[in-house]
């Protein structure tokens, strides 16, 4: 696609701000609608626009399959751990009032973490999958 | 008023449908399932289902339609006849849509606020997520606290799908002749 | 009548579940079952959050002065079985790749035709 | 304490005796030595056992319980003990005579052969001694499966063939009845101990006495009654020790046995006679008694006669459990042992002439009797045993079953057993006639050259080779096998003249 | 401290050691974590047993939220009996895998095969113990998606076409059941099961609920395979890796009954389920033939693993069969029989591992001979086809006899005669076997195979073990079979 250059500055252009959007949904979720799952398919889809118009290994270059794949393990890594930690804490498994001072506060941290969690996987395997399916050709 | 764009909607929605059983241009069909998606994320809209309307939109409009288009680059665009009368799964289909409208004629009517789904559970959430959690987004509070082990199974099954993925399309270069059986001389 | 205004949604619905239902069983192209899944899903998805709706009521998000909110349970399991089901559409057209690459084609009979002449 | 020991010991030694053969397997001697031994102290334990029994215990020894009210237990009682003395008494024959036969003839797989010997000799002694149905039930289940192999022993189609039809009878009946009636009968009782007098005496309804004895009759496939008799001419491929073992020691005693057992101490005599339930049973077996016989006839393979007329005999136990009266079950009792010893001498003869000379078919064998006069001299004796003259131990059991008759007034089997012995004579005396009598060898070859190609199962593969033996000089058959059929035959003596010790020992399973 | 959370440390060791695989990208670590969370999940499985059976029912509020507010876990004898089939097999089967051929073939991802492994493992304790009816969902579907994956391992290509059917069918009823669940919670409100189960007669059982029923039963019929809805199973079992298939006969379909069991009895309750609808007699009629037809196509076929695929789906015949009685004694067969065809079908699977292991086939005519060639494994296929076949002092005898006292109870004679009829079917597909692989005369090509690999051999043989030994002590089995079945029918 390298004649497109319309198409390449724009997408220049959109890439921060989807990141930016990205993250707003992620970490806005508790108060508006959104959160991980959203935050991470809107992260997912900035990266495969990207690779769509600089091609999948320009995408790769940014993002190697090593960090997808401890993307893809990190986030569920993260979810459960929280739980583990509450369990460490004495509370039961995913009773996130612990966490802080304050049940409420605990509760708060722990939706955000666990959020983070399910953001970084999803986003993670979206892309890795897009990528796989990019990347294979016919023999 | 919600009611009559609620009615418009799913009658776009399943014009949509009938049209992809039609079409058999499967990049039509693929831009329609997009479609269909994003009409029933407005429906969820319509039916105060804001996080569930993103949602689908994301991933019913967005990613699932590249992953369709991703598949048929690398496969084929257009459906065979159908060889043979499907006189079965219409048999199917129709007595599995019988059953369901029978049991709809007992559920609660369509938005009846005293329906036991609205009145058992639900109202705990709304009266206590702010004084449980602090968050206003009740849906969220629910979704990563109440029922936060649904939610880590859910990150599970992205999880599964993840490998899952890698594991069929990785692996294909080393093509799939079986290994030859190991015998004592080379075990 | 009053059925009608009541249910008449839920029948919709059904009907729509339904033609995704039978595009899945009737049709043997793999991609398009696919597609008749998620279909198929979506619609179940729809009757879900219906049993949330609550005619007055506004999104879950609280705020001060509403009192009417509709059910945000559904919403979340919805959500949830979202995922559930692109993570199956993800693994499914994987399968679809693959089984392109072995026999050449995605039509089920022709697949049937070629597992039979081996 | 040392009893329950012992009756450990008699049921594991076969077993441990496996094991060593299967680790000597490739050295012949170290493997027929160990054989040897395992059945000699196999038979001294059991032996062990005889006086307490005879003193009127019971020995008893329970292993394990897997349900409620389900266990695993050994119980000796004067009619298992008899059995077990006879099948680990012949075990040690039967390997002798093993030894001469598999070696004479050369057979391949012999490891694998001893191996399932040994467990069946430790299945049969299980049977025997089994205090209940369940046990018994389960080491019948042991007995089939191990003689299998044996049965298929030469692996070739036919050999394959008689095995899936052994298995298939013998399989499908215990577990498609046997094994219902067994289940019945707990519901029913709550119990399956074998205990004097029968346990299911007001437990069940006398109409349903009629199906239960049914299910347990032809449950019990190893006692060939018409028409599930098919799996013993079958089974005549085998190796003739393998014969001897089916048909005199483990396979069809067991079968009987068991019909005894469950006519004794499961219904109960009197309760069977009250109900007339086995009036149907007297006739089946009064009928296979003649049929058996009369196909008997038809046979020109020596072997195949002999199945038919085990096929008879047995049909004279089980007659004799049907008529359940005092005389009619000891005489049945002992019948097991007479037709034991005189149906494995018979057996041994024929294995005996097929080493010697590989004639399988009567017709072959004119003029035979001069070249091998001992084996002649001992099939006559058996042939009379079997046939109940004195004095030979056939003629005791006959007698008693035909009092027993009487005592039932069903004279119409005094009659039955009447021709049946007719019948013997008519089927077995031409064998030994022959022998002696017609010409000699040089007509032989011609004849069996004549006859090779008609005739049942061994001619097969043994026929070919009948002009190889007729061409070159035919001589008595080794000592390993002449000596064993010649102590089965001074068995029969010893039966008729002891025949009132077993009479007495046996006596208290009626009391 | 810490055994008071073992109901869910059980489903979280996978879940967490699952991703853990991945991060160590060797293969020997994935495999020890592989082992080590096998083993530790079936250490926790046991330790929760011995506390189902001294203190009764163990409930766990995740999350601490109270349920019906947030999700339960809920074990109670049939849950702890389910829990331990699953983790027993998986623990068995984990050491078994990393010799199989399998690895080989996706040697530089076994990480992942070990990965995917764990996630079935977990989702299917999540759905044995879960007490939350969406919950159940969930797990089923992290479940059903890892085991797609699996079967998708195949060598043969048509794995390919399997895993893809399944994966439809699978689908299809696991959205069945997300219907009936969501009928269900649109009458009562609640998501909780016992919730449910309370509010139902309260709601009465109106149109709605009788259509969740049939929702449910038809779902969980088409996870479980029951006779018309079993078209999947036999080209899954085929044509997935030996490892897989060991894994997946002796436990996926197990789980799915105890999901239909669940519902039919306690959720929907006897009452609704077996007096107000006329379900015994369908369920029976379908039991029947499934204990006859796929045994008897099971007769025909060359290939031995395709044999036993289908004789598992006749197998699940007498497991509906137990359910179809709605008595105690009946379904203490059918619950019985869970574990006893687990214990058997695993050991058969392996076997016939090994033998692909060796000489890279199944088809019982490459099978002639092979005892003298691989005695061990034959002996261990003869242990288990003869438990299968149900001679006593094996654990399929046990199954089978109160199958056949259940019956006797009802007073049903044709069916015990039914029952007897079928398990000689499966002595004729057994011996076919067992004929040519100890009766015939070996090949030639065969003179190079030797015995399998102790990795292999040690595992089959605990199975095998396993099989003899709950064939004579079955206090184990037995007693939580009673359990869970007075439990279920209500009565104490």
């Amino acid at each position: 696609m390298k004649e497109y250059l319309v198409l390449r500055v724009i997408t220049k252009l959109l890439l921060p701000f989807i990141l930016l959007f990205g993250l707003y949904v992620q970490f806005h979720g508790d108060f508006g609608p959104g959160g991980g799952f959203q935050a991470g398919v809107i992260f997912a889809a900035a990266f495969i626009l990207y690779s769509m118009v600089f091609g999948v290994h320009a995408a790769q270059a940014i993002l190697p399959e090593g960090i997808l794949r401890a993307g893809i393990a990190g986030g569920v890594l993260l979810y459960a751990s929280v739980g583990v930690l509450d369990l460490m804490l004495g509370a039961n498994y995913l009773d996130y009032s612990p966490m802080a001072a304050h049940a409420k506060e605990g509760q708060h941290l722990g939706i955000f973490l666990v959020e983070l969690g399910v953001g970084i996987t999803v986003a993670s395997v979206m892309m890795t999958v897009f990528f796989t399916f990019a990347a294979w050709r016919e023999d | 008023m919600v009611e009559v764009i609620d009615i418009i909607i799913l009658s776009l929605m399943a014009a949509t449908v009938i049209a992809m059983v039609v079409i058999r241009n499967l990049m039509a069909v693929v831009a329609l399932g997009g479609i269909y998606s994003l009409l029933a994320a407005s429906i969820f809209v319509t039916l105060d289902a804001v996080d569930v309307a993103f949602t689908e939109a994301a991933v019913g409009a967005g990613i699932s339609t590249v992953l369709f288009i991703a598949t048929l680059a690398l496969t084929t665009r257009i459906e065979k006849k159908p060889a043979h009368k499907p006189i079965l799964p219409l048999f199917v289909v129709i007595v599995t849509g019988a059953v369901l409208i029978y049991g709809s004629l007992d559920m609660a009517r369509f938005g009846d606020p005293n329906a036991a789904a609205i009145t058992h559970v639900a109202p705990y959430y709304l009266e206590n997520t702010k004084k449980d959690t602090g968050i206003p987004n009740v849906v969220t509070a629910v979704l990563a606290s109440y029922r936060g082990y649904d939610t880590l199974g859910e990150v599970t099954v992205i999880f599964t799908a993840g490998i899952g993925v890698i594991l069929l399309l990785g692996s294909w270069r080393r093509g799939l002749t079986p290994p030859s059986p190991h015998r004592e001389d080379d075990a | 009548m009053e059925d009608f205004f009541g249910l008449y949604n839920y029948w919709i619905v059904i009907f729509l579940a339904m033609a995704g239902l039978y595009i899945v069983i009737a049709r043997g192209n793999l991609i398009k079952k696919l597609v008749g899944l998620n279909v198929f899903q979506a619609s179940v998805f729809i009757l879900y959050i219906s049993f949330g709706k609550v005619t007055g009521g506004t999104a879950p998000i609280l705020v001060k002065g509403v009192e009417m909110y509709s059910n945000p349970l559904p919403h979340v399991l919805i959500l949830t079985a979202i995922v559930v089901g692109v993570a199956t559409t993800a693994l499914g057209l994987a399968l679809v790749v693959r089984i392109r690459k072995e026999y050449g084609t995605i039509e089920e009979e022709d697949i049937h035709s070629q597992d039979e002449s081996m | 304490m040392e009893h329950q020991v012992y009756i450990a010991l008699a049921i594991l030694l076969p077993l441990v005796g496996t094991i060593m053969i299967w680790m000597s397997g490739n050295r012949p001697n170290q493997r027929e030595v160990v054989t040897i031994i395992t059945a000699g102290l196999t038979f001294l334990c059991v032996l062990q056992l005889l006086p307490p029994v005879l003193a009127g215990e019971q020995p008893e020894l329970i292993v394990a319980e897997l349900m409620p009210g389900l266990s695993l237990a050994f119980k000796i009682e004067p009619l298992g003990m008899m059995f077990g003395l006879i099948a680990s008494f012949l075990w040690i024959i039967t390997s002798f005579y093993a030894i001469g036969y598999m070696r004479g003839h050369h057979e391949p797989n012999q490891t694998r052969f001893y191996m399932c010997f040994a467990i069946a000799i430790s299945s049969a002694l299980a049977i025997a001694f089994s205090g209940n149905m369940f046990t018994l039930f389960i080491a019948y289940e042991v007995l089939t499966l191990s003689t299998y192999p044996l049965v298929t022993h030469s692996q070739t189609d036919e050999a394959r063939k008689a095995g899936r039809v052994y298995l298939g009878i013998l399989m499908s009946t215990s577990i498609g009845l046997l094994m219902l009636g067994v289940i019945w009968t707990w519901a029913a009782a709550g119990t399956l101990d074998f205990t004097p007098g029968g346990i299911l005496k007001g437990k069940i309804d006398d109409g349903l006495v009629i199906v239960l004895l049914f299910l347990y009759m032809y449950g019990i496939g190893k006692a060939a009654l018409m028409p599930i008799h098919r799996w013993l001419p079958a089974a005549m491929v085998a190796p003739t020790p393998v014969s001897a073992l089916l048909h005199a020691v483990a396979v069809v005693k067991a079968g009987v046995f068991t019909v005894l057992k469950v006519i004794i101490y499961i219904f109960g005599a009197d309760f069977l006679t009250e109900t007339g339930a086995s009036v149907w049973l007297m006739c089946v077996a009064g009928a296979t008694v003649l049929l058996a016989s009369l196909v008997a006839l038809t046979k020109d393979n020596l072997k195949a006669r002999l199945a038919y007329s085990t096929i008879s005999q047995l049909a004279y136990v089980v007659l004799a459990g049907a008529l359940a009266t005092s005389h009619s079950l000891v005489g049945g009792a002992m019948h097991i042992a007479m037709h034991a010893f005189g149906k494995i001498t018979l057996f041994f003869c024929a294995g005996a002439i097929m080493v010697a000379s590989h004639k399988t078919e009567i017709s072959q064998m004119r003029g035979l009797g001069w070249k091998m006069p001992f084996t002649f001299a001992a099939f006559l004796i058996g042939a009379l045993s079997v046939i109940g003259l004195p004095p030979l131990g056939g003629s005791w059991s006959k007698w008693y079953i035909a009092l027993g008759a009487a005592d039932a007034d069903q004279l119409i089997f005094i009659a039955v057993l009447m021709i049946s012995s007719l019948l013997n004579i008519a089927y077995l005396i031409p064998v030994f006639a022959r022998g002696f009598f017609g010409p000699r060898e040089e007509e032989e070859a011609q004849m069996a050259a004549g006859h090779g190609d008609h005739g049942g199962h061994g001619d097969a593969d043994h026929g070919a080779s009948a002009p190889v033996g007729s061409g070159k000089q035919i001589q008595e058959a080794p000592l390993f096998c002449l000596v064993p059929l010649w102590l089965t035959a001074i068995g029969c003596l010893a039966l008729f003249v002891y025949a009132d010790r077993l009479y007495n020992m046996l006596s208290p399973i009626v009391k | 401290m810490l055994s008071s959370h073992l109901p869910v440390l059980v489903i979280i060791i996978p879940l967490i050691c699952a991703p853990l695989c991945i991060l160590f990208r060797g293969k020997d670590q994935a495999f020890g974590i592989a082992l080590l969370a096998t083993w530790a999940s079936f250490a926790c499985a046991c330790l929760i047993t011995a506390r189902v059976m001294t203190e009764g029912q163990i409930s766990y509020e995740l999350g601490g939220w109270p349920p019906p507010i947030g999700i339960e876990i809920r074990i109670d004898a049939l849950n702890a009996l389910i829990l331990l089939i699953v983790s027993g097999i998986g623990s068995v089967v984990a050491p078994y895998s990393r010799n199989s051929l399998l690895l080989e073939y996706v040697e530089d991802r076994s990480s992942m095969f070990y990965s995917a492994f764990l996630l079935c493992l977990c989702g299917l304790m999540g759905v044995a113990v879960t007490g939350d009816a969406f919950n159940l969902f969930v797990f089923l579907e992290i479940s059903s998606l890892s085991s797609y994956v699996l079967i998708a391992l195949g060598f043969d290509r048509r794995a390919l076409t399997a895993s893809y059917q399944y994966l439809i069918m699978g689908t299809i009823g696991a959205t069945f059941i997300v219907i009936s669940i969501g009928l269900l919670y649109q009458a009562t409100g609640t998501l909780n099961m016992a919730d449910i189960a309370k509010r139902l007669p309260e709601h009465g059982y109106d149109r709605t609920v009788i259509s969740a029923f049939a929702f449910m039963v038809i779902g969980a019929g088409l996870k479980i395979a029951i006779f018309p809805l079993h078209q999947w199973l036999p080209n899954a079992y085929t044509y997935a890796p030996s490892t897989v298939t060991a894994f997946l006969a002796a436990t996926a379909t197990k789980v799915s009954v105890y999901i239909l069991l669940r519902f039919l009895f306690t959720v929907f309750g006897v009452h609704f389920s077996f007096e107000i609808l006329p379900t015994a007699a369908p369920l029976l009629i379908l039991a029947i033939l499934a204990m006859f037809i796929p045994s008897i196509v099971a007769c025909f076929q060359k290939n031995v693993k395709r044999v036993f695929a289908y004789s598992s789906v006749a197998q699940i015949g007498y497991m509906i069969l137990g359910i179809s009685f709605v008595s105690v004694t009946g379904l203490t067969a059918g619950i019985l029989h869970l574990f006893n065809h687990a214990l058997m079908k695993g050991a058969l699977f392996l076997v016939l591992g090994c033998i692909f292991y060796r000489i890279g086939s199944c088809h019982i005519d490459r099978m002639a001979g092979i005892a003298r060639r691989m005695p061990w494994t034959m002996a261990a296929f003869v242990g288990a086809s003869l438990s299968l076949i149900g001679i006593p002092m094996t654990a399929g005898f046990i199954s089978k006899w109160y199958l056949i006292l259940a019956a006797y109870e009802k007073g049903w004679w044709y069916v015990t005669v039914l029952i007897v009829v079928s398990s000689l079917i499966a002595v004729i597909y057994v011996w076919r076997v067992i004929e040519s692989a100890y009766f015939r005369e070996p090949p030639d090509d065969l003179a190079t195979v030797s015995e399998a690999p102790l990795s292999l051999l040690v595992p089959t043989w605990i199975l095998v073990i396993g099989n003899v030994y709950f064939g004579i002590d079955t206090s184990l089995p037995v007693g939580l079979a009673e359990l869970a079945a007075k439990s279920l029918m209500g009565v104490n």
